[in-house]
């Protein structure tokens, strides 16, 4: 009980606070939408243009800020967020609903496949201290790991779409494949994520291998390790149900708190290959200031970090007895 | 009589336990009365759990009583507010540890405890004095042993730099809480009789915490024996442990393993455990095991009563003396 | 473990060879396709209505066409459009346009005059979407039959620009419905233009020919894939490989990155606009003509083109005259007056009693000439281009200092005149060279620091100039408008109010291994830009496949 | 002295009982990843430090031909402004070490502050500061960034270390904060407080200095993501491009594409500084984490000692049928960074079907060794090898066996129990599910007869079946240490090994648990060994006893006969150190000194320092002597009779 309601508590103020920043930025940032949007039409535009911008994009200027607060605390709790003014006149929501799956797809899938891998990994490198796996994979993914990701995927780039032609450099399918559920599109999109994809895996999967491995090998310590051996259980059995359960505990939260990083990695992804997601969604909306969208994607990042750890809690209740007792 | 060193009134600590709106209250400690006289080494006998340590820790206020009063020399802790009164009775009355692997900070020199206890009590005492004190404990040479590290160090050894930092205080009674209970049988012998000499040498009291009995008797002048957060018995030594009053006594002498005595293996078979005092009722807390329980011992809860001369036991059932009147 | 996964890689990469080689033979089929290679920075939102400041380029030219065709690289000849004719009366105070018939709007209505007083009235009544502001000068707009007649509140001659070639005509049965054309999103535009809008996804918008367009024969394009990127590099990969054949952009090193690629890689970057040093002039140094005049002598712009630019913005003169797209109206007299001369900038200080202590000027009053200079650090070349001048100045004695922005901290402290030195220009000025020295010149675009400035950032007023500006607005004659246009290059050199240093192009790169019909510098028919709206329809229009005759 | 033994340090379970930060040095420079990683740091420090002098040109000059290849005179080419792409990345290095120094050291002492307090003052102080830690740790950080960077104006070195600071001290807040916390009950806090510490003292000097590897691993953590965040800032061109950066030379790279035109060099130099920058703090904390954790570090024994391993004879001659088990000659040794520590040394028992064996010792005699090594458990942490010897059980040598034929007896016909059934029973896992474990493993028995099976042997040891559905931690101290029993009777093997499965109970708990197992034991027939520290405990219980001294047998004979008649010095000095609850009270001497270090112990008889009786004879190592049946290895009874063992 009293650790349900410490994590409601903590889900209450990290929203809140996310809320409150995302509100302060834009207003802390100098000029205004209307100029912002002056400045993408140069000199097209008549100098006596700029009132209808601003009637155009409903431009406050003169609103307080307690009022504005309270009136942003609102729309959010019923979801609006607003225009964006990057996709004028389009809303905030179905333009991220739009770029989400695509992130979802490339990042998210990619980052649970880098924990579950690295997870495995590290599993079976403890497992097997000191053999071939041990000695070779940890080491170069911890190098790997310190890889500056946007360079690497320059590199992938070059290397395997420019002088290989191996793969799409950018996008995230062919411009003239129609976009549907084909196996024309789905193929296409498949061979343009696989290098961001991989570039992701191959950055990040480092880290878990890592806290794996020394997590299992810290478990493989136990008692109850010993005591299974002891009690002729199969390796495979001691691996996964003695070792590897105990073993992933410690990180799943750290799972769910790395899902912030995972976005933020995104950001340069989507950057460098051109990719149609959230990424580089939030990178424009910094550009045009794009207070709406900006503000709707920051939270998005945050709610889902906020969510991902609520679930890691509970598969973390689920796996851990112990937990469940205490809440 | 004078004063004794030290008396407690009805000395109680209770802990607020469990979740979060839950009125669980755990009684550590209950109404506890005893005495400590100069030069005098007390041992306080239970079991874990039986609220043992936690009288130590309110004795070197760590905790405050939820109810009672300690009195050092006649004046009421309570009374204690400035941090000059603090530091002088902390002074009075060090503690000894139970795990000397834990009670050294290991990224100090073994001397950092002592050097801290002069500085803060007793200013303008230098490297002679901390030499002074590592050799009162038998720590020789001591110029070489005060610059170890504590790694470096055996646990007995380690065990007697916690007895010179608590000389440095150049104390009135030393609260040793379990202080062999964690080094090998070979060495206990040598703290237990090094607290024996301090005594003699600089007329130290000692409160000895422990769970043996044997090293209770080997020691101290009287013991009180603690069941549940009650004191159940009290006595001279000897007195106590050749013909124990109260059944839980029996009980735990009966089942220290004696190789000198002969083999009684049939007269210990209880299988019960010192229960947690959470909301207790009224009624004996030893009840529930005891083999000679009558009615009353359910409702209601004994008080500490005279058995024979210094004898106090805290029972229904229990006999005084035969031709010894209760005094 | 490791066998798995070199297992699963293999696999992978079977899988992608095979997908790889499929698409490239589809790419060889579709030859009458154009793909563009523009970036935009942002993905597509697949809303097309033409007033919306946003999206307007990707539908204005193609899906939405003008009454006139105004070619700025040929400083505004006329093409008649949707109007097959016009005429200027009323001491060029009214404007009447004779619309074409027989146009037909892509669901098959015809075009009618009622359709083009409908949609100046929807600007009327709408200011958001009035993105020229033609009402400030408007004052009605009448129909009689398939004549419309355009009554002005003074003579408005260059306002003809606005009127006839930059507003899209939009069709009055489709929008008379709209509740609110300023949020409408127009996801299925419906026009008289030579491209139907087929399909749009955030990644890519897909137009094929309007079959019943009314220029009969053309457009002979099937297909226009126009893309969306969000950052130059994958584009620039799109023209190198070929999978582009029209790009709009800058391309580092176009030699060896993109014309040694392939022999039908070509590209041209005609100059329309002047980048410029904008000088803030009532900075309390600044706005002594001495210290401009110095900055002008003292930067050597053909170096900066060369270095900062790769020599693809040729240099500008303190004119404001962008040659060789202007060159008629240029002055030959002003145009070399500040030429580089480092020697006579320091000579123009130390008239002006400007001392120098070490390696910097100082006022009479002792302050340093060191300024800080605004640029966009996302701008590679305007951010390389600076770094030049900078140089460039400390060898005479001024220290300027970069800032570099984001595009919007950037755009509003030059709006509301928030700087010392900034580095910028407009992204286009007009198809003559009046257009941009009024954006530059004139009081009306100029507002009190702290509010925003159109366009005249600098805050450079003048009676006698605004006079000037004033005076064009009621001739069409050439040689008057040539002649109004010289003094006012005189106000340049004369009060230097901003330094131009380069001009600014249209980027502009083209394959010809399929397609014929490109602007070239012998054929501008049009800004050849993908981004200049209409004209990027004129050019998709004169696009044919090279098997064709 | 060191500790106990050599084969103890293995198993500590932290940094704690080891002056942190001492021998870090040796430490560092025994790893290859500290050293590949401070050699790294150390070149771009130098780097960073004397640019001037090492770049062959300036940083800024642009005159050396534009996007030339590279050449003696520009080993990596130049850029597209005709820089030189060389001194351009050694002029760059300096950016990038300070943003990393300065935003680690920002951000660990931010770390250091919010996580120390936090967990030492506990309670609100701890809720608001966890709180914060937390939701810094969530609202993520690059995103943020970049809009601060964005709308910064010079978002200069200054700006991002600040900024790169102040959000990324989160993560080692929170290590920082569990770390102080599992610290908190350390008696050396609550000394500092009884003995009159002030609150800040206290953390500042007493909590600090022993989190010395925390701190530093949240430090190169820190620092290794401000160079890799602040590189990938400067690459999408919100640092200054005017600035000397790697991050700017990426930047300059991609926007004059670099790759594609063929400047290659210009783009991948850079990154690969990056990397490589990143990697030294990368490998530096890998390597930080197998220093502070002893456990992580793999320790191999010298091959050539293994070698030695015996050959198992084919069987052994004429086996008895009553001698359930025989070791012989069995040693184990454990690498330890010293060396080799042999923890058993050259060991002989045997037991008789039904046998109570009692093996006593100080901690770090090696009993416990000789206990796993027996049964065929050793391996992480007690990594030991068998170094020579046999067990042979039922006649079969299991030292020879592979595991694939242990398991096959395992359980079935030895089992074991542990001295803490709390950290012997999987915490995950049910008593039911672990029963489960063990009965399918060795059997075919349906799930029904699985069930009535646990159920049996819990009602065995006294517990109620309903607790079948119990998870360990819900169970109490002296349930779980009779579930284990419990389960290690689910075959009803013929030996039980028991490692001090007492220890951790209070005396009357111990006292009835020891009586059970007798009863069981005279009830099932089994065997079995039983170690302990506590030679009292087994004084009734065991038929036979075997003490051991420094890794070898002192002494082995009947209990009774050993109580009554002790001859080894050591054993009666052990008889010595214990007071009596009935007997006489007298005073007692016990032994003084401590164990040999069993790195190098004495050539001669290893308890001679601290034997009453030692003469020049001790220097030559005793063998054992058989007095009457009684095993003893002493000199003292070197003329009375002959040896039974070499040594």
């Amino acid at each position: 009980m009293r650790f349900v309601l410490r994590r409601l508590g903590f889900f209450v103020v990290t929203l809140w606070a996310a809320i409150t920043l995302n509100f302060l930025i834009p207003r802390l940032m100098p000029g205004n939408a209307a100029l912002s949007m002056m400045s993408r039409y140069k000199g097209h535009i008549n100098p006596n243009a700029m009132h209808a911008l601003e009637v155009a994009f409903g431009i406050k200027t003169h609103e307080s800020l307690v009022h504005a607060y309270f009136t942003y605390i609102g729309n959010i709790a019923r979801l609006h967020f607003g225009i964006s003014l990057t996709f004028f006149p389009d809303t905030v929501t179905h333009q991220v609903l739009q770029a989400l799956p695509w992130t979802l797809a490339l990042v998210g899938t990619t980052t649970i496949l880098a924990f579950i891998l690295g997870t495995l990994i590290g599993l079976v490198a403890a497992w097997r201290r000191g053999g071939v796996l041990d000695g070779v994979l940890p080491p170069i993914f911890v190098i790997t790991s310190a890889f500056p990701y946007f360079w690497l995927a320059l590199l992938a780039i070059w290397l395997f779409s420019i002088k290989l032609g191996w793969f799409a450099e950018s996008g995230g399918y062919d411009v003239t494949t129609t976009v549907a559920w084909s196996w024309a599109f789905v193929s296409d999109a498949f061979r343009h994520s696989v290098l961001p994809a991989v570039t992701i895996l191959v950055t990040s999967i480092g880290g878990w291998i890592l806290t794996m491995r020394n997590n299992t090998i810290t478990v493989l310590a136990e008692d109850y390790v010993r005591m299974a051996r002891a009690k002729g259980l199969s390796p495979w059995r001691i691996m996964w149900h003695y070792a590897g359960r105990n073993a992933i505990l410690p990180n799943l939260t750290g799972f769910a708190m790395s899902l912030g990083f995972v976005v933020s990695g995104a950001i340069l992804v989507e950057f460098v290959f051109n990719y149609p997601g959230v990424g580089w969604m939030f990178l424009q909306s910094v550009e045009n200031q794009d207070y709406a969208l900006m503000q709707a994607l920051f939270l998005m990042i945050t709610v889902a970090v906020l969510i991902a750890i609520l679930a890691a809690d509970g598969a973390t209740a689920i796996l851990d007895p112990r937990t469940r007792d205490r809440s | 009589m004078s004063e004794p060193l030290l008396r407690t009134e009805g000395l109680t600590r209770h802990f607020r336990v469990g979740k979060l709106f839950s009125r669980q209250v755990l009684h550590a400690v209950d109404e506890v009365n005893f005495t400590i006289g100069r030069g005098e080494i007390v041992a306080l006998v239970g079991e874990s759990g039986s609220g043992k340590s936690t009288i130590a820790r309110l004795l070197a206020r760590v905790y405050k009583p939820t109810s009672g009063e300690i009195y050092f020399e006649g004046r009421p802790l309570s009374s204690i507010r400035r941090r000059k009164e603090r530091l002088a009775y902390a002074s009075d009355v060090p503690m000894v540890f139970q795990d000397p692997y834990s009670s050294i900070n290991p990224a100090y020199r073994v001397s950092h405890g002592i050097r801290r206890a002069l500085r803060l009590h007793r200013k303008g005492l230098g490297r002679p004095e901390v030499e002074r004190l590592l050799g009162e404990v038998g720590l020789v040479p001591p110029g070489k042993l005060a610059g170890k590290f504590p790694h470096e160090l055996s646990g007995g050894q380690r065990q007697r730099v916690g007895f010179a930092q608590a000389l440095a205080f150049s104390p009135k009674l030393i609260i040793a809480d379990e202080p062999v209970s964690m080094l090998d049988v070979s060495i206990r012998i040598g703290l237990l009789n090094l607290m024996s000499e301090l005594r003699e040498r600089e007329g130290v009291s000692f409160l000895y915490i422990t769970h043996d009995v044997a090293s209770a008797r080997y020691i101290a002048d009287s013991v009180l024996v603690m069941y549940a957060g009650h004191l159940v018995e009290e006595g001279p030594t000897e007195d106590v442990i050749q013909r124990p009053k109260h059944p839980y006594t029996q009980l735990l002498l009966s089942a220290v393993p004696d190789p000198r005595a002969p083999l009684g293996v049939s007269d210990a078979a209880d299988v019960g455990e010192p229960p947690k005092v959470v909301n207790p009722k009224e009624g004996c807390r030893f009840q529930p095991r005891c083999p000679y329980a009558i009615a009353e011992c359910e409702t209601v809860t004994p008080l500490l009563r005279p058995l024979g001369p210094q004898r106090l036991a805290a029972c229904h059932v229990a006999e005084a003396d035969v031709g010894e009147p209760a005094a | 473990m490791k066998r798995l996964m070199t297992l699963a890689l293999v696999v992978c990469l079977a899988a992608t060879a095979s997908a790889c080689g499929g698409s490239k033979s589809s790419k060889s089929g579709g030859k009458t396709a154009v793909t563009i290679s523009n970036e935009q920075g942002t993905t597509w939102s697949c809303g097309f209505n033409p007033f919306n400041s946003d999206v307007n380029f990707l539908s204005f030219g193609t899906v939405y066409e003008e009454l006139t065709f105004v070619n700025g690289l040929k400083s505004g000849q006329t093409t008649d459009w949707l109007a097959s004719s016009y005429a200027w009366s009323n001491s060029n105070k009214t404007l009447t346009v004779t619309i074409r018939p027989g146009v037909k709007w892509s669901d098959g209505k015809p075009l009618t005059a009622g359709d083009v007083l409908f949609t100046f009235n929807l600007l009327k009544k709408n200011e958001g979407l009035d993105l020229n502001a033609a009402w400030s000068v408007l004052k009605d707009v009448t129909r009689n039959g398939n004549k419309i007649t355009f009554d002005f509140k003074g003579s408005a001659v260059p306002y003809f620009y606005y009127i006839a070639a930059q507003t899209p005509i939009v069709p009055e049965h489709i929008w008379s419905t709209i509740k609110n054309p300023v949020t409408y999103k127009d996801t299925h535009p419906v026009g008289t233009g030579p491209f139907k809008m087929a399909s749009c996804s955030p990644q890519v918008i897909k137009y094929t020919k309007n079959a019943g367009y009314w220029q009969k024969g053309k457009p002979t394009i099937e297909t226009v894939y126009y893309p969306a990127f969000t950052s130059n590099d994958p584009a620039n990969q799109q023209l190198a490989s070929g999978k582009a054949q029209w790009g709009s952009q800058f391309i580092p090193n176009i030699k060896s990155y993109y014309v040694s690629k392939s022999a039908d890689n070509h590209y041209w970057f005609p100059p329309t606009v002047n980048v410029s040093i904008f000088i803030n002039l009532q900075d309390p140094i600044l706005k002594d003509v001495a210290v401009r005049k110095a900055m002008a002598y003292a930067i050597d712009r053909k170096k900066v083109s060369e270095i900062g630019e790769y020599g693809y913005e040729p240099p500008s003169n303190q004119t404001g005259i962008v040659t060789p797209t202007f060159s008629s109206w240029l002055d030959p007299k002003l145009a070399h007056v500040f030429d580089y001369n480092p020697q006579k900038a320091i000579q123009t200080l130390q008239a002006a009693g400007y001392k120098k202590k070490g390696n910097l000027f100082y006022t009479p009053e002792g302050k340093p000439l060191s300024f800080r200079i605004l640029n966009i650090g996302g701008y590679s070349d305007w951010v390389a281009s600076v770094q030049v001048i900078q140089k460039q100045l400390a060898a005479v004695g001024i220290k300027i200092t970069p800032e570099n922005l984001s595009s919007t901290t950037y755009d509003a402290d030059n709006y509301n005149g928030k700087f010392q030195l900034s580095y910028n220009g407009n992204e286009s000025g007009g198809p003559a060279p009046y257009y941009e020295l009024r954006q530059v010149l004139y009081s009306k675009n100029s507002a009190p620091i702290g509010k925003p400035a159109a366009t005249n950032w600098e805050r450079y007023e003048n009676p006698a100039t605004d006079r000037l500006i004033e005076q064009y607005a009621s001739t069409a004659d050439p040689a008057t408008q040539h002649g109004i246009v010289r003094k006012l290059e005189q106000v340049m050199v004369n009060e230097v109010p901003v330094i131009p240093v380069t001009e600014g192009v249209d980027w502009y790169q083209y394959n010809t291994r399929d397609l014929k019909g490109w602007v070239t510098p012998d054929n501008p028919y049009a800004q050849p830009a993908a981004y200049v709206n209409p004209d990027w329809g004129v050019v998709l229009l004169n696009l044919k496949p090279k098997s064709a005759s | 002295m060191t500790l106990p033994s050599a084969a103890e340090a293995v198993v500590e379970p932290l940094e704690i009982t080891r002056r942190p930060g001492a021998d870090l040095w040796r430490a560092v420079a025994g790893n290859r990843k500290a050293v590949a990683g401070v050699l790294l740091l150390a070149f771009f420090l130098v780097l960073a430090i004397f640019p001037g002098q090492i770049a062959p040109y300036s940083g800024t000059a642009e005159d050396f031909g534009r996007g030339l290849g590279p050449s003696s005179a520009h080993w990596f080419g130049t850029t597209a402004y005709g820089q030189d792409v060389l001194s351009q990345l050694i002029s760059g290095t300096r950016q990038s070490i300070i943003i990393a120094f300065a935003v680690g050291g920002l951000a660990t002492a931010i770390a250091v502050l919010v996580g120390v307090s936090a967990a030492y003052l506990g309670g609100v102080a701890d809720g608001v500061l966890s709180l914060i830690t937390d939701v810094i740790l969530v609202i993520p950080i690059f995103p943020l960034i970049i809009v601060i960077a964005a709308y910064e104006r010079n978002s200069g070195l200054f700006t991002l270390v600040v900024v790169l600071g102040a959000l990324g001290w989160s993560y080692g807040a929170r290590q920082l904060r569990s770390q102080t916390l599992s610290l908190r009950s350390r008696d050396f806090l609550e000394a500092a407080r009884v003995r009159g510490e002030r609150r800040f003292y206290v953390i500042v000097f007493e909590i600090i200095p022993t989190m010395t590897s925390l701190i530093v691993a949240s430090f190169l953590g820190a620092a290794l993501y401000a160079v890799l965040f602040a590189a990938g800032l400067q690459f999408i061109g919100l640092g200054d491009p005017n600035s000397q950066s790697w991050g700017t030379m990426l930047y300059w790279a991609e926007n004059n594409e670099a790759l594609g035109a063929g400047m290659v060099y210009w783009a991948i130099m850079p990154g690969v500084c990056v990397a490589l920058l990143g990697a030294a703090f990368a490998l530096l904390n890998y390597a930080f984490d197998e220093i502070s954790n002893p456990a992580l570090r793999l320790r191999r024994l010298e091959r050539k000692a293994a070698q030695e391993l015996e050959p198992a004879p084919a069987v052994a001659a004429a086996p008895d049928s009553e001698k359930i088990l025989e070791v012989r000659g069995l040693s184990v040794a454990y690498a330890s960074d010293d060396g080799p520590v042999v923890a058993v040394d050259n060991v002989d028992l045997d037991l008789r079907r039904g046998e109570f064996l009692g093996i006593v010792g100080e901690s770090g005699c090696g009993k416990s060794t000789l206990l796993y090594a027996i049964a065929r458990l050793l391996g992480a942490p007690l990594a030991g090898e068998i170094t020579g010897g046999q067990v042979l059980f039922k006649g079969r040598n299991m030292v020879s066996m592979t595991e694939r034929e242990l398991r096959a007896i395992r359980w079935r016909e030895y089992s074991v129990v542990m001295q803490s059934a709390m950290n012997a029973l999987n915490p995950v896992l049910t008593v039911e599910a672990q029963m489960r474990d063990a009965l399918k493993a060795h059997s075919d028995l349906s799930k029904r007869e699985i069930e009535k099976r646990s159920k049996e042997v819990l009602r065995l040891v006294s517990i109620d079946p309903v607790h079948l559905h119990s998870y360990p931690h819900q169970l109490s101290g002296g349930m779980r240490q009779r579930a284990m029993i419990a389960m290690a009777l689910l075959f009803t093997p013929d030996l039980i090994i028991m490692d001090e499965p007492t220890s951790a109970l209070d005396v009357v708990a111990q006292r009835s648990l020891m009586v059970q197992i007798k009863e069981l034991q005279e009830r099932l027939g089994f065997a079995v060994i039983f170690v302990t520290h506590d030679m009292s405990l087994v004084s009734h219980f065991s038929d036979r006893l075997l003490v051991m001294y420094a890794a070898q047998v002192a002494e082995f004979g009947k209990t009774r006969q050993l109580f009554d008649k002790p001859l080894h010095p050591y054993t009666q000095g052990l008889l010595e150190a214990f007071p009596s609850i009935r007997g006489e009270n007298m005073r007692l001497v016990g032994i003084p000194g401590h164990p040999p270090d069993l790195l190098r112990p004495p050539a001669g008889c290893r308890f001679a320092a601290r034997c009453p009786h030692a003469h020049e004879r001790c220097a030559i190592a005793p063998p054992l002597y058989d007095v009457e049946g009684d095993l003893v290895r002493c000199v003292l009874y070197e003329h009375d009779r002959e040896a039974v063992a070499a040594r």
